[in-house]
């Protein structure tokens, strides 16, 4: 029991943290929407991660995933919101509901990962890329037809629940389980079969077994990211989902380097406010806000280009496979990284 | 090619006559499309074997090396490993029965620690004996025959870990430890312990083959099957591998079949040779009755032409 | 019954601009194994070179023979171009690389063209990106009715005929090339195996930028047959028109010539009969539920072959 | 040797010198790696003109690593090759085609996606010649007239033997100068392999210079003038092939004696 107190120990020291964020900034809202569109971000980066980096297998569908969870955590919570908990104060009713609702997206968008995991098993690399973009317009080609999901307006009036606390708790726990897959034996089955599928087969890891597990972990927080993201936008709508959505998330893990927790998340946070600082910069200096406006068009290119400076510069990203903390200065003697994403 | 008469003391059957049988090939042939690339393939590999498996480029000594290790399934015959019989399980699952191999153009994890190559190869190996998911139990229904309870045993041991990882327990935390230990020092055997931190990709070639060859013995095989563990090697080298291959063999009292094309190599460490030619056994004996095989020089140094002394 | 025959007409019609496209996917498949996500934004520069020189023209010129000849020499030459500068920067430093490498620097190159086309930049009064608001293609060609069976039973329209014709002339032309030709022959080497090509003499190099080139000059045909079906440009259009070219050259097994154009055939009847008998909102999902499940079925397409890993 | 199986050498009376001849390759110091793994350290050798030397070794000694090096397949780390005195390190395969180079790789090296007229009209892609490239084209139909019955078919449907000697052809298609052959007896029959080594004979005898890399080592070296034994990515022993046919050497490194 010691030992799962001592597991528990992250959220010992996160949680009184994240109360006292949630205090200082209840006077400046921009900084918390701001703050929860990073939280989001870091969330599915992070997961994406686990597949992408950690893995080998490239998915480019993951805003597939966080529309699964968006949709179904903002159908529950509407529904259920009408009732609240009799029991229970109202507050504490709708914070239930709300980790209920999250659950819920949650677990369907891991249902889906499963169903999506199961394709990677005799699918590679582009194939397996185009089956999950594939997956993500299908889901938003549903949701668009369906009268549930509100159609191509989208799903309006989820309960704005979402809290900075609630937000970056979900990113503690992703990126506990992210670090703590990739310390065990698990996690190393994962890495051995991003380095050679044969091998890590012939050394006894069950690829298939493990690769569908990582989808299942990835598109559970995907969905969870989903939900906390519908509970804060409050409309739901099919354009959050696109082929862009999953791209962008692509981007903070390439550029991060692929398989490392602690790049994609500066990846994730830097990508996210960058185009803010640089609308905010322009909008300071020339007081002109369709140069402002600009910013956000031009994000996307950029995008685009830096993917492909990434790739053929420097391929392993920033941190390539390692942590921060196994890169200089924090340690003396860098290894010398790989130049080479993913498997052989 | 005339069909095969094996000399010696019948084809592929062990000398080291007391001690169980850990591996058995039964007329395994392999067939792509049109093509056979291995036919009639028999062998038989005990507890403290160490047999060598030769015979000229092409000759079929890898595709039955993938035939026993589940990456091809074989046409007709059966591969039996410790008593299950494995033609059509895939290769993790021949892996668990008991047969680990190598690599003939090395594939470690190139970016992976030393140490963590042979961590992976650990995995749920190390559970200790009083788990109720251990090995040892997992065996014991394999033993009886009950293969489909072992492996889900084994599967809800692995989902259990998981749990455990992510909480962390002490348990997992004990494992974890157990797996480092084990690791480190099977890094030792092979004389690597000072390259446990450097990544697979950055060893010299020598270590990268003996890298490899600890990693194999990490799933704790009954048979190790190395292909080729000399292949660009210098002399020096070659016979520090020798010693060492002995060496695993007796400290981990397992059965070794090796391919080699280094005839030194073979002849001198082998007890028994079987030798392949366009996948057809053509000899199988002891090394100094392979060496006197009409058939073997024939397919070794040729056979001379007539038509060019002309 | 003439509705059915019309379906399969209209079918056709639009298989017929997926199969263009898919054959650029499946050449440059074929001579370098890498799935140029790039293609379908190629396609879209090219409608939109296309766009900008019939708007220089005069309304009649635009229309004339000699007009719509030029339009599409001009698109389809500018793509030839952006494909070569696309492989030769891009992809061709990256070739012996994993391929993982190779596949995010075409994602990467694809959001580039489809991201900034959406970008108005306008330099000097001449407007170099157009933004993202949809443009409608001038009627380079007027509809017109080319032949009606009965009570406007059956109508099949001219473009439908001028799209068949020219993809039909375009096809056998490649398949010409591919399998007649001196280069054909290269190009089928170099995909085979390229480094053995080069102990050949073939300047492996010049076969896969030249392969490239084809495959952008087709993909802007394409596009202005489709462009002038749709009659709406818009940046976005090469990634979902790109995608289902992709679809359709992996149905028919990609690298492969005449599967790509099955591959089309087949998705554009399907797509055809999922607007016509069901709802035109499902046709998006159901080319990507075609592709999954021809690729849970049958991965290497319906003409490809499996190729096993060497261990 | 306990065995008293008479040698070539024995056989024929000429003498094991190697004859005076101008060089037509000269490869010194060659160096190749693969990343980490090093295939050949400081490999030398020379053809001569109208000379068929022989390269033989065990696996993974770098045969085919100093053939690839030579025609272009794979850069050099360092070394120097000279085609006829002109260097040639480093160029691309395509390049050294048009200077006398043909090389018929390991595994043969077929497109077996293609017929196998068309694989033998791809051995003369460089040649504007019509007439000479189908005389030449004849010609390789009659060294294997296996080849004439099946012209129109796929190559992939060729059999081991049949393969084989598409290579050998193809690679003449180019009127080489040198012809590099890497295995050419790799999984034929014995009387398949007696035939293409006889053409070898002749094609050598109307004046194309070979350079073969082969583990049956009784063959080559009866049909080589010259041998060089590779050993680790480096000669470790030279001679004619009389010579290295009666050392003890070869057959200690071929049976491990």
């Amino acid at each position: 029991m010691n030992g799962v107190l001592k597991g528990l120990l992250p959220f010992a020291v996160a949680i009184p943290l994240l109360w006292l964020a949630q205090f200082l900034t209840k006077d400046t809202p921009f900084l918390v929407i701001l703050s929860l569109t990073v939280g989001v971000n870091i969330t599915l980066a992070v997961s994406l991660n686990i597949v992408n980096g950690m893995t080998g297998q490239f998915s480019i569908g993951h805003a597939g995933f966080m529309a699964v969870g968006a949709y179904i955590a903002g159908v529950v919570s509407k529904m259920t919101s009408v009732y609240g908990i009799s029991f229970l104060p109202e507050g504490v009713s709708d914070q239930v509901l709300y980790v209920v609702s999250l659950l819920a997206g949650a677990s369907s968008a891991a249902l889906f990962g499963f169903l999506v995991g199961l394709p990677s098993l005799r699918l590679k690399g582009d194939y397996l890329a185009i089956v999950t973009l594939g997956f993500g317009e299908i889901i938003r080609v549903f949701v668009q037809n369906t009268e549930l999901f509100g159609k191509a307006l989208g799903l309006s009036g989820v309960p704005q629940r979402t809290s900075l606390f609630s937000c970056f708790f979900v990113v503690v726990v992703v990126v506990v389980v992210a670090r703590r897959i990739a310390a065990s034996s698990h996690g190393r089955a994962l890495l051995a079969i991003r380095e050679d599928e044969v091998a890590a087969e012939a050394m006894g890891v069950n690829t298939t077994a493990y690769k569908v597990r990582a989808f299942v972990v990835a598109s559970f927080f995907a969905g969870l990211a989903g939900g906390v993201f519908a509970h804060y936008q409050s409309i739901v709508a099919p354009s959050s989902f696109t082929y862009v959505k999953s791209m962008e998330i692509v981007v903070m893990v390439v550029a991060g380097g692929l398989g490392s927790t602690t790049g994609a998340i500066i990846a994730a946070v830097v990508l996210t406010l960058l185009p803010e600082a640089l609308r905010s910069l322009f909008l300071n200096i020339t007081g002109d806000g369709s140069i402002a406006q600009r910013v956000e068009q031009i994000r996307m290119p950029i995008y685009g280009l830096l993917l492909v400076i990434i790739m053929l510069v420097r391929p392993q990203g920033l941190f390539g496979t390692q942590e921060i903390w196994q890169v200089w200065p924090f340690r003396k003697r860098a290894k010398p990284a790989s130049t080479t994403p993913g498997a052989p | 090619m005339s069909s095969a008469a094996p000399t010696g003391t019948g084809a592929g059957v062990s000398n080291n006559g007391g001690a169980a049988t850990l591996l058995r090939v039964q007329d395994a042939t392999m067939q792509f499309g049109g093509l056979t690339a291995l036919t009639t393939f028999c062998l038989e590999v005990k507890a403290g074997d160490l047999q060598g498996l030769i015979g000229p480029n092409g000759a079929g000594k890898t595709t039955a090396f993938n035939v026993m290790t589940g990456v091809y399934r074989p046409t007709s015959g059966d591969i039996i490993v410790d008593g299950e019989r494995v033609n059509g399980h895939l290769p993790h699952q021949v892996n668990r029965a008991g047969l680990a191999r190598t690599f003939q153009n090395i594939r470690l994890f190139k970016d992976l620690s030393a140490l963590d190559n042979i961590k992976v190869a650990c995995l749920a190996d190390d559970r200790p004996a009083s788990s109720m998911f251990s090995r040892t139990r997992v065996n014991a229904l394999r033993k009886q025959g009950n293969f489909v309870g072992a492996r889900t045993l084994d599967a809800w041991g692995n989902y259990l870990d998981w749990w455990r990882a992510l909480l962390t327990t002490s348990g997992f935390r004990a494992d974890e430890e157990r797996i480092t230990e084990r690791a480190t020092r099977l890094l030792e055997v092979m004389g690597l312990q000072h390259r446990k931190d450097e990544l697979a990709r950055n060893l010299p070639y020598g270590e990268q083959r003996r890298l490899e060859i600890s990693r194999a013995l990490a799933t704790s095989p009954k048979v190790l099957l190395l292909d080729e563990p000399a292949a660009g090697m210098n002399t020096r080298e070659k016979s520090e591998l020798m010693i060492l291959i002995r060496k695993i063999r007796d400290d981990f009292k397992l059965g070794v079949l090796l391919i080699e094309h280094d005839m030194k190599l073979v002849m001198g460490i082998c007890e028994r040779i079987t030798v392949l030619d366009h996948g057809e056994t053509i000899a199988s004996g002891t090394p100094a009755e392979v060496k006197n095989d009409k058939k073997v020089i024939e397919a070794y140094l040729g056979v001379e032409s007539k038509e060019l002394q002309a | 019954m003439s509705e059915f025959v019309q379906h399969i007409i209209n079918g056709l019609a639009s298989g017929t601009i997926y199969a263009l496209v898919a054959l650029g996917y499946t050449m440059v498949y074929g001579v370098l194994k890498l799935i140029n996500f790039a293609h379908g934004d190629v396609m879209m520069v090219g409608v939109y070179v296309g766009y900008a020189t019939s708007r220089q023209l005069e309304r009649d010129t635009s229309q004339s023979f000699f007009g719509v000849t030029l339009i599409f020499l001009v698109a389809m030459m500018t793509c030839a171009a952006l494909g070569f500068f696309i492989e030769r920067f891009a992809y061709r430093p990256l070739r012996e690389k994993p391929k993982l490498t190779a596949l995010i620097t075409a994602i990467g190159v694809s959001f580039f063209l489809s991201y900034s086309f959406q970008v108005e930049t306008v330099v000097g009064g001449l407007t170099l990106l157009p933004g993202a608001a949809p443009k409608a293609f001038p009627e380079i060609i007027k509809p017109t009715e080319w032949l009606v069976i009965g009570d406007r039973d059956i109508v099949i329209w001219n473009w439908q005929v001028i799209s068949i014709g020219i993809a039909a002339v375009l096809m056998t032309g490649l398949q010409y090339l591919v399998f007649k030709t001196r280069f054909g022959m290269a190009m089928r080497a170099v995909s085979f195996d390229h480094r053995t090509a080069g102990l050949m003499g073939i300047p492996v190099d010049k076969v896969i930028s030249f392969t490239f080139m084809l495959g952008s000059a087709l993909a802007a045909g394409a596009g202005i047959l489709y462009a002038i079906k749709d009659t709406l440009v818009q940046p976005l259009m090469g990634v979902t028109l790109g995608l289902k070219a992709f679809v359709a050259a992996v149905i028919g097994g990609i690298g492969h010539v005449p599967g790509a154009v099955v591959g089309a055939l087949a998705l554009g009847l399907v797509e055809e009969f999922v607007v016509g008998y069901g709802s035109s909102t499902w046709r998006d999902a159901v080319a990507f539920g075609f592709l999954i499940l021809v690729l849970l079925v049958r991965p290497e397409g319906i003409f490809g072959r499996m190729t096993a890993e060497k261990v | 040797m306990s065995r008293a199986e008479p040698t070539l050498a024995q056989k024929t009376s000429s003498a094991s010198v190697r004859p005076e001849r101008e060089p037509l390759l000269e490869v010194a110091d060659l160096h190749v790696s693969y990343g980490a793994i090093t295939a050949l350290t400081g490999a030398a050798l020379t053809v001569g003109k109208g000379e068929i030397v022989a390269l033989i070794g065990a696996n993974g000694a770098g045969k085919t690593s100093t053939l690839r090096a030579v025609s272009g397949m794979l850069k050099p780390k360092q070394g120097r090759i000279t085609l006829d005195g002109a260097p040639i390190a480093g160029k691309k395969s395509h390049e050294l085609v048009p200077l006398g180079m043909a090389h018929a790789p390991e595994g043969r090296g077929i497109f077996l996606n293609l017929s196998v007229d068309e694989n033998l009209t791809l051995g003369a892609y460089l040649r504007k010649d019509k007439e000479g490239i189908e005389r030449d084209r004849q010609h390789a139909f009659e060294m294997f007239p296996r080849l004439l019955e099946r012209r129109d078919q796929r190559a992939g449907t060729l059999s081991g033997g049949e393969q084989q000697m598409l290579s050998v052809g193809r690679a003449l298609m180019s009127r080489p100068r040198l012809l590099l052959l890497d295995e050419p007896s790799l999984g034929l029959a014995p009387q398949v392999i007696e035939k293409i080594f006889s053409i070898l004979k002749t094609i050598n005898q109307s004046g194309v210079s070979i350079l073969l890399v082969e583990q049956n080592a009784h063959l080559a070296l009866g049909l080589c003038h010259y041998a060089y034994v590779l050993e680790t990515g480096a000669v470790v022993m030279q001679g004619t092939g009389k010579e290295l046919l009666a050392s003890d050497e070869i057959r200690k490194a071929y049976l491990g004696e």
